[in-house]
């Protein structure tokens, strides 16, 4: 039977006075793969923030593993831990060097020993194959490079569960692919994942389920197979219609 | 111009010109301190203080550091507050410098991106954790121009130190011309001298500001 | 000699063409020169002041000073004439020409009546207040072993006094009575010290024909008695019993 | 107690001695910085051009008025230009002079800053539609630069006020040189006055000075 | 037969040392569409660019018409007329009405009179669906409508060429479709264009002829046709392959 890791009830939120995600309910059971579309403005960076702490909301409850979340910052740093997330922006810091950024949460925040940390970081290195540039700064990388150590530094923490919110679309179309096969493997390797992607095809090979919003609202949740070849609704027709030239 | 005339003063422009350079040394040291811990208190919001340096910043950014000094040197002893002049002097160069300072700091921690500050968080770093490896060397960086603005800034605010009779340099000029006479000798010395200070300072300040700013964005 | 009057834009005929002239001035030395609670100008370098304009047949425009600008004044022509308090020094006169005397004047040192200073060995190792481009900061610049503290000007330096920043301040004794008067917590402890000096009008180096001009003044204002009078009018109600008309007024030569 | 001493501000005629001593503090901001800031512009534009000689010769002309403190402006000014210059003004518009060249240079930087700080592709997108030099400057570069460079020539402004309260140390009879007198003559009343007077003066430059600061503020987060 | 536009004659083209364009040669006749394709810094942009006169270059001739194009800011500023270019980032001028931002060209670099231009302006504006918006300033429209305008303010000085680099790179994806849309009926109306762009479908509907890039040397030039299905070198089966996810 499924597994459910992550619940959402009757979710909302404002920036303000205005609205921007209205009653959202949805679940994610471990090893699955949520994929959020929806045209921009539509709210899926504010949702997947709601996620992680990093935005309150006004009301509506999140289960994690079944326990409700409650929103308070020191519980939300405790979750942090188990939910890694990967932004648009490669988010590395400058002033550290790419060991340094990978290691910096396992040491600091889990007090894992050093030598362990990087240890297992240059494993990690190795599976994106960047374990070279362990003693970089993240200038010396390029966009591509940098967004997969931004990737390695979320699994560091051994996340239970990981958000991406279009983490391609400041890249270089040649480097796309390197960040999605990454993503691809994680989901291969039944990682749970929400993720926010304007690649449609790759959207389409890694889906197990597709939430589609729009104006704040979920207009439908439908299985990854049968969102891209039949939609429900007319308006997440329409959308793919624009999405491919 | 006479050369003799100074050669001959040299020695007591030597001396003005250490006292400015130590008052100025304590001075920007203070402000420094003084804008970072006022920087850090609107930054995080921390509630009373906040308002507090809110109220101090208007106040010393809005007022000339003249009348500053003639208040705390003049006018404050009628409250039963009495400083030398040299502490008067110290305290004036903080009042104000650690607005412009907070300023400076203040201006450096709005630049970090954003992004940053999220992703730190998404990592499950503490606020202390936070501002130690992310918020400080990062907005420190983004800071330095503005504070090595504020430094050759607040080093030439020590010229006004001359009315409440600390012998820096340009009291010193001021004094020499009041007893000899020798106008255009004394101001090219006095001039001089806070060149002697100023160009060397601005051309290192320049080059730290481009290291610094490598060392924390590579550019 | 008519292109150098031509050039001297501060020569009597000049100044009577241009029907002003302008007289540098201390603002903040009571009773000298002073504004008083109304804001009028007053003193006895004023009363001087405007007599000579007077007989000039011209305005007057008085200008600010502090003790340091003084010679500046002149040589950079703010001024046609000095009369602020200026004490006649070798140094000086070879900056400015100075006119006859019109007050005789020596350092002295006031101190606070509990701890009095009577003799310049007292101050060894204190500190002393005096004004830059006074001849009390010369005098004691040439000593050793005294910490002066050098104002801008008299306010800055009684104000400093009286918070105690120093144990004396040393200026002119003229106006140190003066200032003990309305101040008795204070006592010019040392009357006289170095040299007696004179006080007298200041005109830009060359300017002959103002410095002829003021010569003459003096000793027609001195005979008729104008100094007496502007005495009793300006100083007298400033000063103490110790100070006597004659200490203080030359005689006319 | 200090406190009784206030009254020395509203005795007589102080008070309004004291604005008629601000009127000239204003007086000489205003002009300095109204006459400084049209030239400032004038040459901040000319540090973006490409002619090296012009840029050298500005920057040594901004570079001086940085350095100098401009106490020791005044007093070059003040002493020196009559002297060995023949031009005899009077300390009031020597202090105009002083503190227009000071407004000019630093306002040029700022205009400079704005000036290059509009992005390149703006520059060419101008080009590619055929607009000249002139043009270009016109209609695409000083507009955008005006809200640019608005939050700190107010800055500036402020500090230019600030800073005529040297105006004291060349003799001018501005509000502070007043606020001594004032002390002076009735020292003997009030023992504190100059608690009272330089409390006072500290709060009318808070005064002039706190709404520019406001609006620089609020002009650099509409941006 | 062909009626040569323009013609690209051995350009040699370096930033300080750096080499960046190494003998270009190539030609565009009038009605036609030219694709410059090839991976991120391999000199698209600044060859476009050189085309414009944005950038000066080291050698090498530039024939428009015919007639050899001496560089100098004077020529350019004319030819400038004559040639229409739109960038990535929607570089309409901020401190300007749609209306002004559109006539700025016409009424002061080609002295037409304003009712005239604004006129024309008004037509141009309705033909890509935005007549309403004349009296906006460009903060109150979306991306892709401002790259639409930047289109129109380009077409407004009746230029016989144009170019364009990427203009679709910085859109949201739906709003990427209603400006490809413009620019392929621009080529239905035969208008001489270079694009340069990395959205593949429409490079293939678009181009006539394909020049590939890398690192600043054209590595083939073949007709459009051709390219997208059996392109001459591995390099651009490859490059092919990577955008394709
Ligand atoms: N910090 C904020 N303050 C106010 N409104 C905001 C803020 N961030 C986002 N919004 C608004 O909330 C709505 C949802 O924005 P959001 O960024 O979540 O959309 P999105 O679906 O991620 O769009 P995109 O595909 O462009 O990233 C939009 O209308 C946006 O303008
Ligand atoms: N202003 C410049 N100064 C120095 N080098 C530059 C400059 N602009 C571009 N370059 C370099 O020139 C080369 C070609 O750059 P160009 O921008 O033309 O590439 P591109 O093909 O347009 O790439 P992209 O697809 O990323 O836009 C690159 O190596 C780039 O780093
Ligand atoms: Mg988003
Ligand atoms: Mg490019």
């Amino acid at each position: 039977m499924a597994d459910e890791l992550l619940r959402v009830e009757n979710l909302n939120k404002a920036y303000g006075d205005q609205p921007v995600l209205h009653d959202i309910n949805f679940e994610v059971n471990t090893g699955e793969v949520l994929v959020l579309l929806g045209p921009s403005g539509s709210g899926k960076s504010t949702l997947i923030r709601c996620l992680n702490g990093l935005e309150p909301y006004q009301s509506g409850d999140i289960y994690f593993k079944g326990d409700h979340v409650t929103p308070s910052s020191k519980n939300w740093q405790k979750l942090r831990q188990k939910i890694g997330m990967v932004f648009q922006s490669y988010d590395l810091f400058p002033n550290l060097k790419i060991m340094d950024n990978i290691t910096l949460g396992p040491i600091k925040v889990q007090k894992q020993a050093k030598n362990v940390a990087e240890k297992e970081a240059l494993a990690l290195l190795d599976s994106v194959d960047l374990a070279d540039y362990a003693q970089k700064y993240p200038r010396e990388l390029s966009g591509g490079q940098k967004q997969r150590i931004a990737i390695v530094r979320a699994l560091a923490l051994h996340p239970e569960f990981m958000l991406f919110d279009e983490v391609t679309a400041s890249l270089d179309p040649e480097m796309v692919r390197g960040v999605l096969e990454i993503m691809l493997d994680l989901a291969k390797q039944k990682m749970t994942m929400i993720v926010v992607t304007h690649e449609m095809n790759f959207a389409h090979q890694i889906a197990n389920q597709v939430l589609f919003l729009e104006e704040g609202r979920i207009l439908e949740s439908t299985p990854g197979a049968q969102f891209f070849t039949d939609p429900k609704t007319d308006r997440a027709k329409e959308f793919l219609q624009s999405m491919d030239f | 111009m006479s050369w003799s005339v100074i050669v001959q003063s040299l020695p007591m422009f030597q001396k003005g010109f250490i006292l400015t350079l130590q008052m100025s040394a304590l001075g920007i040291l203070g402000a420094i301190i003084l804008g970072l811990v006022c920087s850090l208190s609107q930054y995080f919001k921390v509630p009373v203080l906040k308002r507090i340096v809110g109220i101090y910043i208007e106040l010393s950014r809005n007022t000339p550091l003249l009348i500053q000094l003639f208040f705390i040197y003049y006018g404050l002893p009628g409250l039963g507050l009495k400083f030398s002049a040299y502490v008067c002097g110290i305290i004036g160069l903080v009042f104000l410098g650690g607005s412009y300072m907070a300023e400076g700091f203040t201006g450096g921690f709005d630049g970090i991106a954003k992004s940053q500050i999220e992703s730190g968080l998404a990592l499950g770093l503490s606020t202390a954790q936070l501002t130690r490896y992310v918020i400080f060397p990062q907005g420190f960086a983004l800071s330095v121009p503005a504070l090595a603005a504020n430094i050759i800034f607040l080093i030439k605010e020590t010229s006004i130190f001359t009315v409440i009779a600390i012998p820096e340099l340009t009291n010193t000029a001021l004094d020499l011309i009041g007893m000899y006479y020798k106008t255009n000798e004394y101001l090219l010395v006095l001039i001089i001298g806070y060149a002697i200070i100023l160009i060397p300072l601005s051309i290192l300040l320049t080059w730290l500001e481009r290291r610094i700013r490598y060392g924390a964005f590579g550019h | 000699q008519t292109t150098q009057a031509a050039s001297n834009n501060s020569s009597v005929k000049a100044i009577q063409k241009r029907g002003t002239i302008k007289i540098a001035v201390f603002q903040d030395l009571p009773p000298y020169g002073w504004v008083n609670k109304k804001g009028k100008l007053r003193g006895y370098d004023l009363a001087l002041a405007r007599q000579i304009a007077k007989d000039l047949g011209v305005k007057t425009k008085f200008v600010q000073v502090n003790a340091n600008n003084r010679v500046d004044a002149l040589k950079a022509n703010k001024v046609d004439i000095v009369l602020a308090n200026f004490t006649v020094t070798p140094e000086r006169k070879q900056e400015v020409s100075f006119a006859d005397p019109y007050m005789k004047v020596s350092v002295g040192v006031i101190s606070k009546k509990s701890k009095p200073i009577t003799k310049a060995s007292q101050l060894k190792g204190k500190d002393l207040i005096v004004t830059k481009g006074t001849t009390a900061e010369n005098y004691f610049t040439k000593q050793s072993d005294i910490t002066l503290q050098k104002y801008d000007s008299k306010t800055q330096q009684f104000n400093a006094l009286k918070n105690g920043r120093a144990s004396a301040l040393a200026d002119d004794n003229s106006y140190l009575y003066a200032w003990v008067k309305n101040n008795p917590k204070y006592t010019v402890g040392i009357k006289s010290i170095g040299p007696k000096q004179y006080i007298a009008p200041a005109v830009k180096k060359g300017n002959k024909s103002l410095l002829n001009w003021t010569n003459k003044e003096i000793s027609k204002l001195s005979k008729k008695g104008f100094f007496k009078d502007s005495y009793n009018a300006e100083l007298k109600p400033y000063f103490g019993s110790e100070v006597k008309a004659s200490d203080i007024i030359v005689e006319s030569k | 107690m200090a406190h009784s001493g206030i009254n020395i501000i509203f005795e007589g005629a102080n008070f309004a001695r004291l604005m008629g001593g601000l009127w000239v503090t204003i007086r000489v901001a205003l002009i300095s910085i109204a006459i400084g800031g049209v030239l400032g512009i004038l040459l901040g534009v000319l540090r973006t051009f490409h002619n090296r000689l012009l840029r050298f010769v500005l920057r040594l002309y901004l570079e001086f008025f940085r350095i100098i403190p401009t106490v020791a402006l005044l007093f070059l000014f003040y002493y020196i230009l009559p002297k060995d210059m023949h031009l005899n003004l009077p300390a009031e518009e020597v202090a105009v002079i002083v503190f227009t060249l000071w407004m000019a240079a630093e306002a040029s930087d700022i205009v400079r800053g704005a000036l290059e700080s509009v992005p390149q592709h703006q520059i060419e997108s101008g080009l590619a539609i055929g607009l000249s030099r002139n043009q270009l400057y016109r209609f695409v570069l000083v507009p955008q630069s005006i809200k640019l460079m608005m939050p700190a020539l107010i800055n500036l402004v402020t500090r230019i006020i600030k800073t005529t309260s040297l105006l004291l140390m060349i003799s001018v009879l501005d509000v502070i040189n007043v606020g001594q007198q004032i002390i002076e003559a009735n020292q003997q009343q009030y023992p504190q006055g100059a608690f009272w007077i330089y409390g006072a003066i500290f709060f009318l430059y808070f005064i002039i000075c706190y709404p520019f600061s406001l609006l620089a503020k609020r002009l650099q987060r509409n941006k």
